[in-house]
This record gives structure tokens, C-alpha cells and sequence, in this order.
């Protein structure tokens, strides 16, 4: 296993560890809960933003947390939503008078778990409230199913509650606000390798020298088909073709265009792939006001990327440029 | 037939965490082919618990020690096995506290308000590719020998092995439905579903351990206990 | 080839429009000598701090380029140092009466090229200076070699310069400041994978499923021995004491300390090895002042990290606390 | 000795091309064990916009020829290749300038300007495992065949091969003290430099091409040859 780590039953608190360790005045880390939260949070006198989801997606989630972001995150094992105490507790201690959103990526593990700490803490007389993020196009949405899967879209979502919640904005309007970026959000990914869970030790799926997943689920479930790898063009074409005809996008919409990477993936192709969908957005007639290239939602080391585009107004795009702070930073 | 002690209960509980634990790689590698992978791990985090802390777990009587074992989960186990197995356990506490042991009709009743239980959660029915398919069957066997259709308890055991192991191979073709599974559309397809297999595991295991003769069928199985 | 690329001889030039496109007010791209500069450099007030290098090492060096950090950089092939008309011409126009400094990571190709276009600056009268940055130390130096390896630390010279540069420090202050840095850092490395250039194809070593090579070099060349792989946190203590050994750092230090990744190396375990080296650090008496975890000097696809020590004092903290900004962003 | 002409000298250069872009990833490979693998890539990148531009190179004399060879290697060629190659090109223009044919004399020359200007370039010496090691002892024959060594052009081809060839195995065990290579210490020992195996299949190939039978003798030739 080509990885660093220790006990891989340890590998999530230690990571969590080492955030917190590089963040001293900003966060906050409760191994117990594998929580991790804004020092200066609660705050009576604003909504608390709060996540929590598997582990190996990272930055997502907890290290999303921090000023205009989360509030607070706890993690699960990797690639588990987090156990039932834990969504609890990380409710529990972020509880704000304003009220808790909790921002729930569309998986049955975690809205069963969310849903059992939610009636919990609403036992207690805390007010909070779900919205269940669910941008991947990858697979067909479907009543009789749970749903479309919540990918990298979540990192627009979280900014711009995160954004808005700083501001002062109530729980309602934050719920609102946050099935407004659902609905203008749309994600596809694609596989070249699978990652391999250090618990697990082996590879989640496998795939030829030559073949590529299209639409893998950032937890390596299957996606649309597996493929011949093709020129990184077609790659991108075929990504953004999916994404921008479910919405669908339009001539003149103004946009924020994401390539985000899937961890094994390096910053020099996520631009390659970059270039192209700039240049197919341009011809489609969008404009690309805000780009995101490098690692939101990843897989582990899985090699491979996904593309997110966002349907902009005047409101999001104030609340996307807003200040924030994350735990990973670049200076 | 005699009633079931907490004795035995116990034993039954000792005997799927030694199941759970020896499966684990397998239980997340059957996870891989529709899902993320981690099952097996998730079900053995939970169940290492439950083994190692054994002793500790006050077993004043069935009720209270299942209840004890759903809060050990709901602490420890992650995914969809936690809120799942961690109600399990809850709803079958509630039917059978204060009870140093309880009758098959009881037995099945416990099973029964854990079948509702995980259904309220998680909004799956009969059908939808989940651990109920296989719940579900056995549950329907518990009833039928209690109203006298089997000679003793390994006779019933051997029937709730058959009928998990039957719905493996029966729900094998179809796309799930519920859980990480149902988000893959046609790729779940053809894929057992996981939580079935470690169902019928544990029953299979569990004959062999009350020393009940049962030829499992499914490949799952043939080549678990392979 | 696991890789998002087109034609593997345009891999360079493609991603280098991608981040020009990402870009669009703050970098210029001129692909015929895979040149990026500031739009507003240069400027004749303050010395223009460039750098010149290989590709593969993304986000160094051309997204390195930003106010307070680069005012321009051009790259060679992947691995392999510019030619030297682009070193040239990179020199030329960003030529300022203020003066030109040129930051050379030590490679002899580096080097000559650099040495070339800087005498054919000089005959057209322009002002500029070299500086080589060598802070690897898994090469015991050699007075009768090219001496040691330019890595991560780069990225702590072009910081301090940027900064300094941008106050308007002088050709001659700028030098000697970049000299303080690089006396100042030290850096090692450790591969678990080999990382495959798009033209060659093929990985540049070979290393066994159990394998790691102590002290690689971020062009994949050998570093100190090969090894089986070890638990995560003996990888960083041997990291972690040769660096430390080095220069010597010694109790009471205040320090800067960066986990960089080497490209397919997951967030997550970088952070592993975060906690694992802040943690040695304290032992060791130091202060750890300022921490940077991510990548910053890359070798393609490559599985690994490096470590990096910087001795700081006053002026050094406020450089690298200093505002900058460059073509990679999180937000 | 009859003079060497230019058309001879073109020859050359374009059987150089040819042999550097059959040998592109078999370079890159050699360069991979002690250095970072673009030898083969650096340099092919170089002859290939030669081999390509070929008929618009202006070839009023060598020297002006050689010169359009350097200008084309500054703009193209990365990595130490460009400034080694670029160099060697520019020093053997300069001292061909104006001339359609040298004697054997002003080549020996011209190599001996392109060994300096490499030299002062990189500042390697003789025993530093650079492609200098093969550059030298060639240099050498050139000169001794000048001075009435050599029966023909074909003699002095494979005396000058020979030197090359024997570079190789002579430098094999050597650390390298300049360029990448000297960067890994020890590491470097027990790899052939790439840039001497390239020297020495290149006029391989040119006795190949001009009908000088030889066999080479270090394996990186016989495996290249093969
Ligand atoms: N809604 C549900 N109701 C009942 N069982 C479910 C449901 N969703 C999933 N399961 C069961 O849980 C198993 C997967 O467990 P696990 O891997 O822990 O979940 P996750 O998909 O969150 O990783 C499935 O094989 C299935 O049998
Ligand atoms: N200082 C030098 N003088 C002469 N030749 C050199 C020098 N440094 C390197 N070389 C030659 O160049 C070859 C490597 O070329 P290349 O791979 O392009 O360089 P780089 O190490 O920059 O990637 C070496 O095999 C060696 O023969
Ligand atoms: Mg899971
Ligand atoms: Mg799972
Ligand atoms: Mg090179
Ligand atoms: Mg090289």
C-alpha cells in the first residue's frame, strides 16, 4: 500500500490531528467525536453551519471548516458517515440560538444518521435543520431510489451558506439559500485509478491499464460506464456535456466553473482539463466569472477529476467572493 | 419447543461478532462491486467493540443488554450499518425488556419490531436490495415454526439459515433500491448485495455453531465457509 | 498512461493556457517561449523576481507568479530546464530599471541556461542577478559536483524576495535576502511511486509494491538509499533528523514547517505526517511559528513528501506574512 | 586525404537526427537510471524541428550552417542538452565560417572549439561521466589521423567510433562530478552516461551509414544495433 500511514484504524483521528496542530487559533478538534470545530463558535447570534460525512474526501469536510465556511464538521471512517453519537454531539455543541443547518450530502448512511441525531437534538429543544446536497449527474435521478449522489457541489453550497450565515441570515433563509445553489449546481467525475481505503488495503474497484470510470462516485461506487481512456479533451467534453444539459445551462448565464481533482491527480492536468472546459463554456455562450481548479472533493489518491459548473446571480456571486478561511491554506 | 435463554442469546451475539470479525476484507470487497468498500469494516469497528468490551456489558436481562449493545453502535459504527443495526438492536431491546428469556413468538416479535424499526430509518421495503430481503424471509419462518412448524430450535435455525441464504441468489438480479447501492441505477445489477450475505453468514454460522447440519447454496456462502 | 493529456508534446503548453484562462486579469501567457508574467510587471520602481525551471513541479514555478510572489517564469519540457532563448527573453521583458533577479533552482541544465541568457542580457546593458537555491539535503554536498539539489525550499526564497521586492528592496538587498533563506532552509524527500512524464511514457524508476526511495529527487532521480516502506511516522523522523541535523536547528528556533506533497499524494496524509513532525518539532525545542501543508513543489503523478525546516527570525516572519496572491487560489 | 566536403557533413548531421529520434525513449530510459529521464526527449525535441525545417536552413558554407544548427538548438532544446549542444554547434561554426569543405585538420579543429566552449560552458573535465569523455578521446583520434594516421575517411570514422565505444565501459564505474548525474553521489556509479552512449551510437550509425564495417563493443551499442 503506497501510502503514509500508521495503524489504519488510526489513520482518520491522526490526519484530524495534524489539521488541528496547524491550526492552533482557529480550531478546535474533540477525537472522541472525531469533531472538529471554529474555535469561536457557537455564536448566539448566528446560524451554525455544520457538516459531516466519511472521511478521504478531504478538505472536504473538515477541513472546510473555518470563518465564512463551517462552523464544524465530524468524520466518519473513511468513506463511513460518521456514527450516530457523533452527528449528535457535533449538533449538540455547535447548537446557536440563531439554530444549526446541517448540510447532509445525499447518502442513505448519512441521512440515516443525521436523521437519528436530528430527532435527538430536537428532543433536547435544539433548533436545526437538514438540506440534502445532491449535484452528480453521473446516474439518473429516480424516485423509487435515495437520490443523485452529493459530490464536489458541495463546496458551493457550504461557501455560500458559510457566506451568508456570517452575515447574519436566519435559518430559513439559509435553507432557502442552500436549495437555490443545489438547484443551479451540477457535477460529473471521472476515474483513472481507484483508491485504496487504508483499512481496506486493497483497491474499492479495478480497472485496465487503458480504462477510465466515467461519472465514479467520489467513494468509488460505479458510475455511467467504464471506458477506453480518451484525449483529455474528450474527457472534458464528455463532462461537460453532462453536467451543463441537466440543468440545463444557457447562452448568457453567468457561471463559476470548477475542475476538481480527485486526489491522485496532479494541478498541471486539472489545468489541461481546465483549458478545454473554459473554452467550451465560452462557446456555449457562458460566462465564466469565478474558476475553481485543484482539490474540493477528492477520493483518496484516486486519479482522476470532476467537473462542476454553477449557475450565478448577483446574490451568489457577492456570497462566493466573500472572505473566508479554511484549515488548508497556500501561505 | 423450550424457550430460548439469554444464555443462548448471548452465545448467538458472541458468535456473529466472530463471524463479522473473520469476514470483514470479504464483507467490504462484496461492498466494492456496487458500493464504497466499506461494510466489512464498519460492521467489524461495532462488533471488535462489542467483543472486546464483552464482560463490561451489563446483561441484567436480554432487554437491557441490546439496548446496551445498540448505544455501543450507534457510538462506534458508521455508514448505513450504524443508524441500521443501531435501531435493530434498539427495537428488539424495547419488546424484550425485563425477559431472562423469551419464547420462539417472542423471538420472532423482537425480530419483527426491528424489521419496523429499520424500515422507519431507512424507508426500505421487501424488494429493494437491503439486509431485509433477508430479514424479512426469516422473520416469516420465526412465525411459521412458532405456530408448531418446527420439531425444536435447530430445526428453526436451519430454517432461517435456508431462507437468508434463498435471498441472495434471489435478489442478486435486481437493482437496488435503497442505500449507496440504489444510486448506481443498472450498475447494482447482478452484484450481491452485502448486507444479505453477511445475514445469511451469520445464520449459516450460527447452525454450525449449535452443531445443526445445513449444506449452504449460495456461492457467497459455499466459498465463505470454503 | 493514467494521465488527462492530449498530445503529450503539447502537455506543457496546454496547461500553462488553462492557467492563463483561469487567470485572465492577473498573469499574461505567451506560449512561444511558455512564458507567464504579471500583466502589471514589469515595473520600473522595484526589481522583477523571475524563475525559470522544468515542468512537472506544478504549482512551482509559473503558478507561482502573482503579486508578492513571482513577477514572471518560464518552463522547459517536463523535467527539463528552459532553453535558453526562453530564459532570455523571459529576462527581456521583464527587464526593469530596478533590476532584474533571477532565482535558479541548482541544476546544471538550469544553470548554463540561465548563464547564457544572462550574459546575452547583460551585452544589451539590463540589470540582472542569479541566485541558485539548493536547500535538499539528501545529497551530501560536494565541492567537486554541481552541489545540492534545488526543492521545496524554493518556495520559501521566491516568498521572502516576492514580499521584499514588492516593498521595493534593492537588486543587491534582494540578493543578500535570498541568501539568508536559503542558508536558512532545509528540505528532504521520500518517494513511494515513480511518476510518469507524458513524453516518455514509462516511470523513471522502478519501485517494489513494498518499496520507497529515501531522499528522491523531485525529477524522480535517487536520493539517499532505497527502503521497504515503514509506518508513517518513522518516514517523518527520518525526515525529520536529517533535516533538523542539517543546518543544525536548535532549541529555541522559531521555525516554519512544511509537509509538501509530491503530487499523488492525498491531503489527508500529509497531515499524518503534519502531526507527526510538529510533534518532533516541539520536542526539539522549536517554536513552530508559521505551517504550510499542501503542495508546493511537485513531481508530476508522484506518491510522496518532503519536509522542509526554515529558520526564521523577525524580518523573515513578516516577509512571509506578507499579502500574496498567485494563479493557483482556493477560493 | 581527400578534403571533407559539406554535402559529407550534411550527411552527418541528418543521419544525427535520424539516429537521435530512433533512440528518443531508449535515451530518456539511460538518463532515468542516474538522472531524470528527458536525455532522449531533450534532444529529439531539438533534431526533430531540424530534421523538419531541414530544407530552409541556410547552408551558404558549414559555418553558416552550424550556426542556424545552434540558434535552432538555444530556441528548442531544454534540460543541459540545449546549452551543451547549442554551444558545441555555435564554437564548430565559428571556426567553419566561409568554409564549403575542411580537411581533416580544420574538423579535428572544429570538434576541439566545441570541446572548449562545452568546457567552459559547464565547466566539466576529462573523467567527470560526461558526453565530454567520449567528445575527448574522439577529438584525439581526429587529430592523430591528421597527422598522417589514417589511411581514409572510413579509418579514421571507425577510429573515432572505437573511442567513443570505449568510453563507455571505461566511465561506466566513475561518479559522476557534473550535470544531474553528480547530484546522487555513489548512485550515479554503475550507470552509463547518457550523453557518452549517445556520442558513441551516433557514430555508430555513421559508419553504418557511410559503409565502415565495425562491431561495436559495449552493451548499449550491440542491445542498440540489435
Ligand atoms: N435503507 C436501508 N435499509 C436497510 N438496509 C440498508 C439500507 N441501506 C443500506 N442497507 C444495507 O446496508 C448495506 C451497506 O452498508 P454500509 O456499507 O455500511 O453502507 P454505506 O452504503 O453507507 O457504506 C447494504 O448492503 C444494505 O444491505
Ligand atoms: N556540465 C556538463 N558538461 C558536459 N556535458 C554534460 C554536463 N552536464 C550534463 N552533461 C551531459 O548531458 C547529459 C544529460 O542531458 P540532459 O538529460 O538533457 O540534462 P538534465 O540533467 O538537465 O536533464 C548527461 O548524460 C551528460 O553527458
Ligand atoms: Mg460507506
Ligand atoms: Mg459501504
Ligand atoms: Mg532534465
Ligand atoms: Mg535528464
Amino acid at each position: 500500500m503506497k501510502k503514509f500511514v500508521n495503524d489504519p484504524a488510526q489513520f482518520v483521528p491522526e490526519f484530524m490531528k495534524g489539521v488541528a496542530l496547524a491550526n492552533p487559533d482557529l480550531l478546535d478538534f474533540e477525537p472522541e467525536f472525531q469533531l472538529i470545530k471554529r474555535k469561536d463558535a457557537p455564536n448566539n447570534s448566528r446560524v451554525s453551519v455544520v457538516q459531516g460525512s466519511g472521511s478521504g474526501h478531504e478538505p472536504a469536510h473538515v477541513m472546510a471548516v473555518g470563518p465564512g465556511m463551517l462552523d464544524g464538521a465530524c468524520q466518519g471512517a473513511v468513506f463511513a458517515a460518521p456514527p450516530v453519537d457523533a452527528c449528535y454531539e457535533t449538533i449538540k455543541r455547535l447548537a446557536s440560538d440563531a439554530g444549526v443547518l446541517v448540510l447532509v450530502n445525499n447518502y442513505q448512511g448519512d441521512r440515516m444518521a443525521w436523521d437519528t441525531a436530528v430527532e435527538l437534538a430536537e428532543a433536547e429543544g435544539i433548533k436545526v435543520k437538514q438540506f440534502h446536497i445532491n449535484d452528480d449527474v453521473a446516474v439518473k435521478d429516480s424516485l423509487y431510489t435515495v437520490g443523485r449522489r452529493g459530490v464536489a457541489g458541495n463546496f458551493f453550497v457550504i461557501k455560500a451558506v458559510g457566506a451568508a450565515a456570517a452575515k447574519g441570515a436566519s435559518l430559513d433563509e439559509l435553507l432557502a439559500l442552500a436549495e437555490k445553489v443545489n438547484n443551479n449546481v451540477r457535477t460529473m467525475g471521472v476515474a483513472l485509478t481507484s483508491c485504496i481505503p487504508p483499512a481496506k488495503g486493497t483497491t474499492i474497484f479495478e480497472l485496465g491499464d487503458d480504462e477510465m470510470e466515467v461519472g465514479v462516485g467520489i467513494h468509488g461506487e460505479p458510475g455511467r460506464r467504464r471506458d477506453k481512456i480518451k484525449p483529455a479533451d474528450a474527457i472534458t467534453d464528455e463532462l461537460f456535456d453532462a453536467v451543463a444539459q441537466d440543468i440545463p445551462f444557457n447562452s448568457g448565464d453567468r457561471i463559476a466553473l470548477m475542475i476538481n481533482g480527485l486526489g491522485g491527480t496532479p494541478l498541471s492536468e486539472l489545468y489541461v482539463l481546465y483549458a478545454r472546459a473554459h473554452a467550451r463554456a465560452e462557446q456555449a455562450g457562458y460566462k465564466v466569472v469565478r474558476n475553481y481548479v485543484g482539490e474540493y472533493c477528492t477520493s483518496l489518491e484516486m486519479a482522476g477529476a470532476s467537473l462542476t459548473i454553477l449557475k450565478l446571480d448577483s446574490e451568489l456571486e457577492a456570497l462566493l467572493a466573500a472572505p473566508a478561511e479554511v484549515a488548508v491554506r497556500i501561505f | 419447543m423450550s424457550d430460548i435463554s439469554q444464555a443462548q442469546i448471548e452465545r448467538a451475539i458472541q458468535t456473529t461478532a466472530a463471524t463479522v470479525l473473520k469476514n470483514e476484507h470479504y464483507f467490504s470487497d462484496l461492498d466494492g462491486l456496487a458500493g464504497d468498500g466499506d461494510f466489512g469494516t464498519s460492521l467489524a469497528t461495532g462488533f471488535r467493540v462489542i467483543q472486546n468490551d464483552w464482560e463490561t456489558i451489563d446483561k441484567a436481562d436480554i432487554g437491557t443488554m441490546l439496548l446496551k449493545l445498540s448505544m455501543m453502535v450507534s457510538k462506534h459504527v458508521g455508514g448505513s450499518s450504524g443508524p441500521i443495526w443501531g435501531t435493530g438492536f434498539m427495537r428488539a431491546a424495547m419488546v424484550s425488556k425485563g425477559k431472562t428469556s423469551v419464547t420462539l413468538d417472542e423471538l420472532a416479535a423482537m425480530l419483527g419490531a426491528a424489521i419496523e424499526g429499520i424500515q422507519a430509518r431507512g424507508g426500505a421495503q421487501l424488494g429493494d436490495k437491503t439486509l431485509l430481503d433477508a430479514l424479512i424471509p426469516v422473520h416469516e419462518t420465526l412465525t411459521r415454526d412458532a405456530a408448531g412448524g418446527a420439531a425444536d430450535l435447530g430445526a428453526t435455525l436451519k430454517d432461517a439459515a435456508d431462507a437468508a441464504d434463498t435471498a441472495i441468489d434471489a435478489t442478486r438480479g435486481l437493482e437496488a433500491r435503497r442505500g449507496r447501492a440504489s444510486q448506481v441505477g443498472e450498475r447494482s445489477a447482478n452484484t450481491p448485495d452485502p448486507g444479505i450475505v453477511a445475514i445469511a453468514v451469520i445464520l449459516q454460522d450460527w447452525c454450525t455453531e449449535y452443531g445443526v447440519a445445513r449444506t449452504p447454496k449460495a456461492p457467497e456462502l459455499t466459498r465463505e465457509t470454503a
